[in-house]
């Protein structure tokens, strides 16, 4: 079991070392095979140890990473119910991105090719780091793995210097959260001398588990810090607009790491440590807002974008809004669930965007595609599951994980179920405002992408098909109770880590809540069907140039942030450091050239001059000896 | 307030203005007369501490020798004329100004002897036959030293002088 | 034996290599000399625990005090490793650079080395003393030898400023030896001094400057840049990889235990004056167009780090520090490696004249990135581990007050590490190639052997720390043993 | 008497020397003011002698002749210094015609 | 005794060698023969073992101390010779008498170094100086020697006044002239004896050059025949010192409170003037003459706190220094410019004699592993146990200064590219410079070498 587990984790980090050291030798299918193989065999083990239902509470401990004083950290993993679902999803997900890449990425040349699916390893590899490590440290490492998994891949065609530059920006972003992570590790470790999961949130022994004290300073300080790390790495306000940047990678791996994964890694960062978070219902409350905020904030956004990736990748960060509000409200089964489905979607939505993308040779904007469904009509079909499945139509699976992040939402506070509501609505209609505008109408690309394009091969369709499958059906695992009896299977499943939401509403209200929200989703869809059905010009009002770029964000933060520290930098190296504190040094120096200089007057050369300094200071000594000591 | 006493103030003031003549009178071969008028007061003093022998080595030593040397020096020279160049008068003023004050800083240091100061006395070590005992068992080492000077002082004399 | 033998190699091999005429044999000899050395320090590591290999002691000087004592305890265990490992290391890298007179380089090198390694194992004040002089002076001739153009004032001003400063460190030592009770320079007498508190306020500046200058912090570090950015890179190694070590050896070995008030008393003020420079240093970075100069800024940044994290005097935090005097310079040796290769490919330094230089030599760009990533102290790099000590030690400290404060600040470096690091990988990699930059050939094959060491002690030591973290455990609780008289005073 | 007049007397004659080497430039008559304070010392010392031959002479008759012969010596060694001296300044001023001190200025800084 | 006999009989054979041998070359075999026979039988003489017996009425003492010293300062001397006399020759015609005056000078060397009366301290110091004034003067065609040696003649000889002041009212005070029976009164020293150790401190102070009656130093030694500086900024000068020490120790040991004050400020001011003066030269000679003002003020420390230490270290720092200088000078005579860039490039044309170049000026500069580095220690050691630390901090930064201008003479040596024209050296000089250099850093590494003499 213990070594099982281990496999896990170490198949994709072979295929990393393999595809990285032999990307100039092996060729381009040994490569993908061994990129698709590993993470499919640890996706064959986790399922394994998924079907066996074996988990342990307690972590699996390899050997001491650190192992200093009376602080011991050491190197294991902890595999429950919540990791195992998230290992499903990565390596799941992950395996049919990989098959869609070997498709996408065809066309790099050999070396390129293998230090992709290297890169993509290596992502693998860290994010399960994050999700099975069995202590603060291990997830960190996995946490800042991903993070420069991220920042390579986004870099990866690095002949373009903005993409680079974006790369840098999201993994800066990144590592501002970190900051505020590594910080409440280290107060973690003050607290209570342990980063282990076990040790301090199991129900009988745990350190956090057996505290009664509610928002005392240091648990507050604690979740506030952790949080910063999850917003960095979720985007959320503040540290949301590295995302947008980010879509500049190849755009599987926006599927895979800007979407489906990574991304999430924050929302599973909070539910595993939900035992402290719910000592702390002040930062529960500001998580709760913050993530509201960010997903009305993203919404708008969306609604002007006209680059495909774009709009996904606004819709995104709004949908980890969601999720955040939540795991503010205290329902972190919700949030996960709709982690899971999220994953589903939003990678099928943005493999189909790429699959769009590939037809048309690299065009992104959609104001010049149009007319697609004719020509790409597996692509078309899923992405509409996909549109249906976000926007929260019965019976797809965002119907579901939407529907309980409203619900959660509603019973914590109205406000924020309302904000939620609307940003439901913005959702539907800027996914379909997209779709119509992408798929139907007329073409209007240029004429050789008229002939170009064509629906893209298997590889690239089948993972189309699966996920749009898991779209559909992927909600079931967490019908509510009010449909059926014995729903809710994902809350029961995951009862021995995440408590439960409880609820305390009829089943009427619950009723009417999600009669609400499809039937705002759906005037939302007819609307933009009205308004996109056919593409004409979109006429700029002054609201949409904000919308469009999104919200003078960027230009805010380089202007209160990044101007004035290098303005300080610049003035510290040219004045301060050169004229200030050198000056300082080197005055010593001339002070001395100066004095000497002073000094050679004595030396007159006269001799009457020099008996006469030395008779003078005869008398002087003479004074200071019989006159000026006591 | 006895015959000695007042033959020292004679003396002193004697020996004051002609030591202060010396400097002060322009020409230079003046200054060396009143030099050796000055050796003369101060054999002179030596005669009431009644070191006979040291006042005859005075006068013959200094007044005789060492002052003739320097006379035939400077008329060698023939420096004796009035117009020698003399130092701007701050100057003087600055050494003058610093002697006295290294004077009195002085007088007013010893000034505090008084109370274990003694008396002067008389007796006849300074006459010739006591010192020669002494110097020439006691200090016969310190004597023999002083030739080494001289041959120094003789070797150098003749380096410096002699021409090449 | 072994520790003698450890001194006694460099130092004999240097001299000899002064007399060997023509380049080649004396960059071998050089070399062989260096592996010996390291062949050495690991059988005395591993080979020679506890055992009397580890000792050794003669009197000389008469009746000065004063005795030739050595002793490899687990710092000096872990500074002499250092020390064996980046020699060979430098001369590999630096092999194809063709120095004038290369005798004299190299017996320098060599002397340096021999100066060092007596600095880390001398246990006399003043054999310590001697051999932080010997080793500055060789160092001096090299950079002003073989540096660049403005090298002749730079070198001056840092071999003036280093060296007034540790002649007050002399005084320093005087001083102790005299309040000793046998009047003994050897350090347990030292540690056995109780000095009172107020004449310890003043001794500990004393002492104190002369490393805070070598290593260096905040506002005496001035110095360093220009140094670095003058002398040759092989030298610039030496310096900021293992010379800076000195310094915080110093402040481990001859102040905190020897006068522990003060350093209670001074820590808040060296702490604070430690996290300014590391963010100063950090902000200085970003803004430099030099490698070198960036390179140096960098390292002043997490020198500064090292000494706050002495200053916190907690046990996770020194042993941090001591293993990320390990790490740090393997890295930053690393790091000059790469500027070296740059610079003798493109004749120049300028971040702003690069770019594009992955396209044409991807080995280099990969070596440099995971060294990069050490530099941020990414995890499984080795310096994380030193890092993550280092803060958690100055988070948990209770020598000072502010101590949250400080290790917040501090941490600001991690992001802004990031910046100027990655920013650096971009301006001299990625983009499009430029007119210096489009015909780079990659690394050759002593370059690449002399990263890969480097590349693979970085890993190793970044997944499994733990041999580093035992070789240094127990002398570190000496040390708080001794250093902690100084928590049972109130501040 | 009071030696104390001797003291006073003696150290005025001194200074009457120094300020006489501090005021004049012929090198001759700076080297006399010198030969001046030599003789002052004289004076003084057998002052001194004989105030301590006074002192002490009930134990050691011989008591206070050490100062007389210390004069002795003075005037010995002063008579080698005048030669050398002399000699000096001869030599300057074949090369120079003139024995004025205040020209002595190639040398300085 | 036997020493300072040896060395005035063989001074006053060098006298008369002018008639005897006609070569130069034989003139200065014999001064060698000479020399090293006055080594030998000095080196008996610190052995006890004496070849004749003089009664000096204890007006000198031939303790181990002066002995040693005496030993030093010979050895020195022979190094002098050895590397130097031949360049004597340059000076003037009277090439034998140099050697004689050089010889009545040692002896006079004795003389201070072993006094114990103050008329023998008198006339040792006459006996210096006296043939001093005539060397300085002997390159009689240069106005320099000539100006360098009145002044040094007026000076010198005002101060001798100044010193025979001090020693009559000391003499008043006392009744006597021997060192070691001066005792200060019941109630604390009278004021008549205090006057007279500050005339004696002066007059010291003027004769090891230390500021503020140091003015004298530069103008001579730049004056002076460069030879016959070499020999004075060495070995005259550390006479000197031991003379100050000698005569402090002994006469005014006991009443330490009185005086300290004033040699801390005379120290002070030395170090100060010398250092921050030296940095702006340009004529390395001169900076040589300000660099002994300096190293006179880390010497005086040594009578600043007159202990056992403070012999010790006299005793080093005056081979550690003579050692340095002398080699320093032995070159500097060869080179055609004297300024610090006539230096450039030297290390190109001169590899050997270059570093042994450079180990002296480490050496006096105060480098570890040079006997210059434990000399300076030991004079902080003693300054600090007699309780001076801002004093010895002082003199520390000034070392630091002192740095400063013994570099620029190194970097111009190596890493200042520049053509000289060649110099003739000699590889028996060379050999001998290696000599001297290797004695250097022995004596840095090994103290005991020379100072156990002391005690055993």
């Amino acid at each position: 079991m213990k070594n099982l587990i281990f496999l896990i984790p170490l198949l994709p980090l072979i295929g990393f070392l393999v595809n990285g050291l032999g990307r100039k030798t092996l060729p381009k299918g040994v490569v993908s095979l061994i990129g698709c193989g590993v993470v499919l065999g640890s996706f064959l083990i986790s399922l394994m140890i998924f079907l066996q239902g074996s988990y342990s509470a307690t972590p699996f401990k390899y050997f001491d990473f650190i192992n200093v004083g009376d602080l011991k950290i050491p190197f294991s993993f902890q595999v429950d119910q919540l990791s195992t679902l998230f290992i499903l999803i990565i390596t799941g997900v992950g395996f049919l991105i990989h098959m869609y890449s070997t498709a996408y990425m065809h066309e790099e040349k050999r070396e390129h090719y293998g230090r992709y699916f290297a890169y993509l390893n290596l992502f693998i590899f860290s994010m399960l780091l994050l999700v099975m490590g069995g202590n603060f440290l291990i997830m960190f490492i996995g946490w800042e793995g991903v993070g420069l998994c991220s920042y390579l891949l986004i870099g990866y065609w690095f002949k373009h210097i903005d993409y680079t530059k974006a790369a840098k920006k999201a993994f800066v972003m990144n590592r501002i959260g970190d900051f505020g992570f590594l910080l409440a590790i280290f107060w973690i470790v003050q607290q209570w001398g342990t980063l282990s999961f076990y040790d301090l949130f199991n129900a009988e022994t745990g350190k956090v588990a057996i505290m009664s004290a509610q928002n005392t300073t240091a648990v507050i300080g604690i979740t506030l810090l952790l949080f910063v790390g999850a917003a960095g790495k979720s985007a959320q306000i503040p540290l949301y607009t590295w995302l947008p940047d980010a879509m500049a990678g190849p755009t599987p791996v926006s599927a895979l790491i800007h979407a489906a994964t990574m991304v999430t890694a924050g929302i599973y960062m909070i539910a595993r440590s939900n035992v402290l978070y719910n000592l702390a219902p002040f930062t529960l409350t500001i998580i709760a807002i913050i993530g509201a905020a960010t997903a009305l904030l993203a919404a708008t956004i969306a609604l002007k974008q006209n680059d495909i990736k774009k709009v996904l990748a606004y819709s995104t960060v709004s949908q980890l809004g969601y999720m955040f509000l939540a795991l503010g409200s205290g329902a972190y089964v919700a949030a996960i669930f709709h982690v899971m489905t999220h994953a589903f979607f939003k990678a099928l939505l943005f493999l189909g965007s790429g699959s769009v993308i590939h037809a048309m040779s690299g065009q992104q904007d959609i104001r010049f595609m149009g007319g697609l469904k004719s020509k790409l009509k597996i692509t078309y079909a899923t992405f509409v599951i996909g549109c249906l499945a976000i926007a929260g139509i019965p019976p797809l699976s965002g119907f579901f994980s939407k529907d309980a992040v409203l619900l959660a939402a509603f019973e914590h506070n109205t406000f924020l179920y309302i904000v939620a509501l609307i940003t439901a609505a913005l959702t539907a209609f800027y996914m379909f405002r997209l779709l119509f505008i992408t798929f139907h109408g007329s073409f209007r690309g240029t004429e050789e992408q008229k002939h170009h394009v064509h629906e893209s091969p298997a590889a690239m369709t089948i993972p189309l098909i699966v996920l749009a499958v898991l779209s559909i059906v992927g909600g079931f695992v967490g019908v509510p109770e009010a449909f059926i009896q014995g729903g809710e299977k994902l809350t029961r499943f995951l009862q021995p880590v995440v408590p439960a939401f409880a609820h305390h509403i009829s089943h009427s209200t619950e009723y009417l809540l999600m009669l609400v929200t499809a039937v705002i989703s759906i005037i939302a869809i007819v609307i933009a069907w009205m308004r996109y059905r056919t593409y004409k010009e979109e006429k700029s009002t002054p609201f949409g140039k904000v919308l469009a770029n999104n919200w003078y964000v960027d230009e805010v933060y380089n202007s209160a942030i990044v101007k004035p520290l290098n303005k300080f930098g610049s003035f510290a190296n040219t004045y301060f450091e050169r004229s200030g504190i050198d000056a300082l040094v080197n005055g010593v120096g001339r002070m001395v050239n100066y004095g000497s200089r002073q000094l050679r007057w004595l030396q007159s050369g006269q001799i009457g001059s020099y008996i006469l300094l030395m008779v003078i200071s005869m008398v002087l000594l003479f004074v200071l000896q019989f006159f000026l000591r006591s | 307030m006895g015959i000695t006493q007042i033959l020292f103030w004679i003396l002193a003031i004697f020996t004051l203005f002609s030591a202060l003549m010396v400097i002060t009178s322009k020409n230079p071969v003046y200054s060396v007369l009143w030099l050796i008028i000055t050796f003369f007061t101060i054999s002179g003093h030596y005669i009431l501490l009644n070191a006979q022998f040291l006042a005859v080595v005075n006068i013959i030593v200094y007044a005789g020798a060492i002052m003739v040397l320097f006379l035939f020096v400077l008329m060698l020279m023939n420096l004796a004329k009035d117009n020698e160049p003399q130092k701007s008068k701050w100057l003087k003023l600055a050494g003058a100004l610093a002697g006295g004050s290294l004077l009195l800083v002085m007088v007013a240091a010893l000034k505090g002897t008084e109370q274990q100061m003694t008396e002067l006395g008389t007796g006849n070590i300074g006459l010739i036959e006591n010192l020669g005992q002494v110097l020439f068992t006691q200090y016969v080492v310190p004597f023999e030293i002083s030739s080494i000077l001289f041959l120094s002082a003789m070797v150098g004399a003749v380096i410096i002088g002699k021409k090449e | 034996m072994i520790v003698l033998l450890l001194l006694l190699l460099p130092l004999v091999g240097g001299l000899v290599a002064f007399f060997l005429k023509e380049g080649n044999s004396a960059r071998g000899w050089s070399l062989a000399i260096a592996l010996a050395t390291l062949a050495v320090s690991v059988v005395g590591i591993i080979g020679a625990k506890g055992s009397e290999n580890l000792f050794f002691s003669a009197p000389w000087m008469g009746n000065l005090g004063t005795r030739f004592s050595i002793a490899l305890d687990g710092m000096s265990q872990i500074l002499c490793l250092l020390m064996a490992v980046s020699y060979p290391l430098i001369f590999l890298s630096t092999w194809k650079s063709n120095y004038s007179k290369p005798a004299n380089f190299f017996g320098l090198m060599l002397l340096a080395q021999a100066g060092m390694i007596g600095v880390f194992i001398a246990t006399d004040a003043l054999l310590f003393y001697f051999f932080w002089e010997l080793a500055l002076i060789p160092v001096y001739f090299l950079c002003s030898g073989w540096g660049g153009e403005r090298r002749i004032p730079v070198t001056f001003k840092f071999f003036i400023y280093t060296f007034t400063a540790s002649l007050l460190m002399l005084l320093g030592l005087l001083y102790l030896y005299f309040q000793t009770p046998d009047r003994s320079f050897a350090l347990e007498a030292f540690y056995a001094l109780k000095l009172p508190n107020e004449t310890q306020l003043w001794v500990f500046w004393l002492l104190f400057i002369a490393f805070a200058v070598k290593m260096p912090v905040f506002p005496f570090h001035t110095w360093q840049p220009d140094t670095y950015e003058q002398s040759p890179t092989a030298v610039t190694m030496v310096l900021s990889g293992l010379m800076v070590k000195m310094g915080v050896y110093g402040v481990i070995r001859w102040v905190l235990p020897v006068v522990p008030v003060a350093s209670y008393q001074w820590g808040d003020v060296v702490m604070s004056m430690a996290v300014i420079g590391i963010v100063y240093a950090s902000v200085l970075a970003m803004q430099q167009n030099d490698l070198k100069r960036l390179v140096a800024y960098s390292s002043i940044a997490h020198v500064g780090l090292m000494a706050a994290a002495i200053f916190a005097e907690t046990k996770t935090g020194l042993q941090g520090v001591l293993m990320q005097m390990f790490n740090h310079g393997v890295n930053i040796i690393g790091l000059w490696i790469v500027v070296e290769l740059i610079e003798r490919q493109f004749k120049t330094r300028k971040l702003s004249e690069l770019g594009g230089v992955a396209q044409k030599a991807p080995g280099l760009t990969i070596l440099l990135v995971i060294l990069a990533l050490a530099n941020v102290s990414l995890p499984l790099t080795n310096s994380f581990v030193g890092e993550f000590l280092m803060f958690n030690g100055i988070f948990n400290s209770t020598a000072t007050k502010y101590s949250a404060l400080f290790s917040a600040v501090a941490l600001i470096s991690i992001i802004l590490s990031a910046v100027y690091t990655l920013g650096m990988i971009q301006k001299i990699f990625y983009g499009p190639t430029n007119s210096i930059t489009e015909n780079t050939h990659d690394i050759f094959t002593n370059e690449r052997v002399a990263l890969g060491v480097i590349v693979l002690l970085i890993v190793t030591f970044g997944v499994y720390p733990q041999p580093l973290l035992n070789l240094t455990s127990d002398f570190v609780d000496v040390l708080l043993k001794q250093a902690s008289v100084a928590n049972l005073m109130v501040k | 008497m009071n030696v104390q007049y001797y003291i006073f007397l003696s150290v005025a004659l001194f200074v009457i020397g120094i300020v006489g080497v501090l005021t004049r430039r012929n090198a001759i008559i700076v080297f006399m003011c010198i030969e001046l304070m030599l003789n002052a010392v004289n004076l003084l010392l057998v002052a001194f002698s004989k105030m301590h031959h006074l002192a002490n002479s009930a134990k050691d008759i011989t008591a206070g002749t050490d100062g007389q012969l210390f004069v002795f010596f003075i005037m010995v060694v002063a008579a080698a210094e005048v030669s050398v001296g002399l000699a000096i300044i001869v030599m300057l001023y074949r090369n120079t015609q003139s024995i004025d001190i205040n020209f002595l200025n190639r040398l300085k800084h | 005794m036997n020493t300072l006999i040896f060395t005035a009989l063989s001074g006053v054979l060098m006298m008369f060698s002018a008639f005897l041998l006609k070569s130069k070359t034989a003139v200065r075999l014999l001064a060698h023969v000479l020399l090293a026979a006055i080594i030998i039988i000095n080196l008996l003489e610190l052995r006890d073992v004496r070849l004749l017996n003089i009664n000096v009425e204890g007006m000198m003492q031939f303790d181990r101390f002066s002995l040693l010293f005496t030993l030093v300062a010979n050895v020195c001397t022979f190094a002098f010779f050895a590397l130097s006399s031949k360049d004597m020759e340059k000076v003037g015609v009277h090439y034998s008498d140099y050697f004689a005056l050089l010889f009545f000078i040692l002896s006079g060397v004795v003389l201070v170094a072993s006094f114990t009366s103050l008329l023998i301290l008198f006339l040792g110091i006459e006996i210096i100086s006296i043939p001093l004034y005539i060397l300085t003067g002997s390159d009689k065609r240069n106005l320099k020697s000539n100006e360098a040696s009145l002044k040094y003649f007026l000076m010198g000889s005002f101060s001798t006044g100044l010193m025979l002041m001090g020693i009559a009212l000391v003499y008043g005070a006392t009744g006597t002239f021997n060192t070691t029976l001066m005792t200060s009164g019941s109630n604390g020293p009278s004021v008549l004896f205090l006057s007279g150790l500050l005339m004696l401190l002066f007059s010291m102070s003027f004769k090891v050059s230390a500021a503020p009656f140091h003015f004298w130093t530069p103008d001579v030694y730049d004056g002076a025949p460069t030879v016959f500086t070499s020999f004075m900024a060495t070995i005259v000068k550390v006479a000197g010192f031991i003379a100050f020490m000698r005569l402090f120790s002994q006469a005014f040991g006991d009443i330490r409170a009185e005086w300290q004050l004033l040699v801390a400020i005379v120290v002070a001011l030395t170090l100060f003037i010398g250092n921050i003066t030296a940095v702006f030269q340009q004529s390395v000679k001169r900076m040589l003459a300000y660099s002994s003002i300096s190293q006179a003020g880390f010497m005086m420390l040594a009578v600043y706190s007159v202990s056992a230490d403070a012999r010790e270290g006299i005793i080093l720092y005056a081979a550690a220094y003579s050692l340095a200088t002398i080699g320093i000078f032995a070159v500097l005579i060869k080179m055609n410019d004297y300024s610090f860039d006539g230096f450039n490039g030297f290390a190109k044309q001169q590899p050997l004699v270059a570093v042994t170049l450079v180990i002296f000026l480490l050496s006096l500069a105060g480098i570890p592993l040079t006997a210059g580095f434990l000399s300076k220690f030991y004079m902080l050691k003693a300054t600090i146990d007699a309780g001076s630390m801002s004093l010895s901090i002082f003199a520390v930064l000034m070392a630091a200064v002192s740095a400063y201008y013994y570099f620029r003479l190194i970097q111009a040596m190596y890493f200042k590219d520049g053509v000289m024209e060649p110099i003739e050296i000699s590889s028996g000089f060379k050999y001998t410079l290696i000599t001297i250099a290797a004695i250097t850093v022995l004596l840095g590494i090994f103290p005991g070498l020379l100072t156990h003499w002391l005690y055993f």
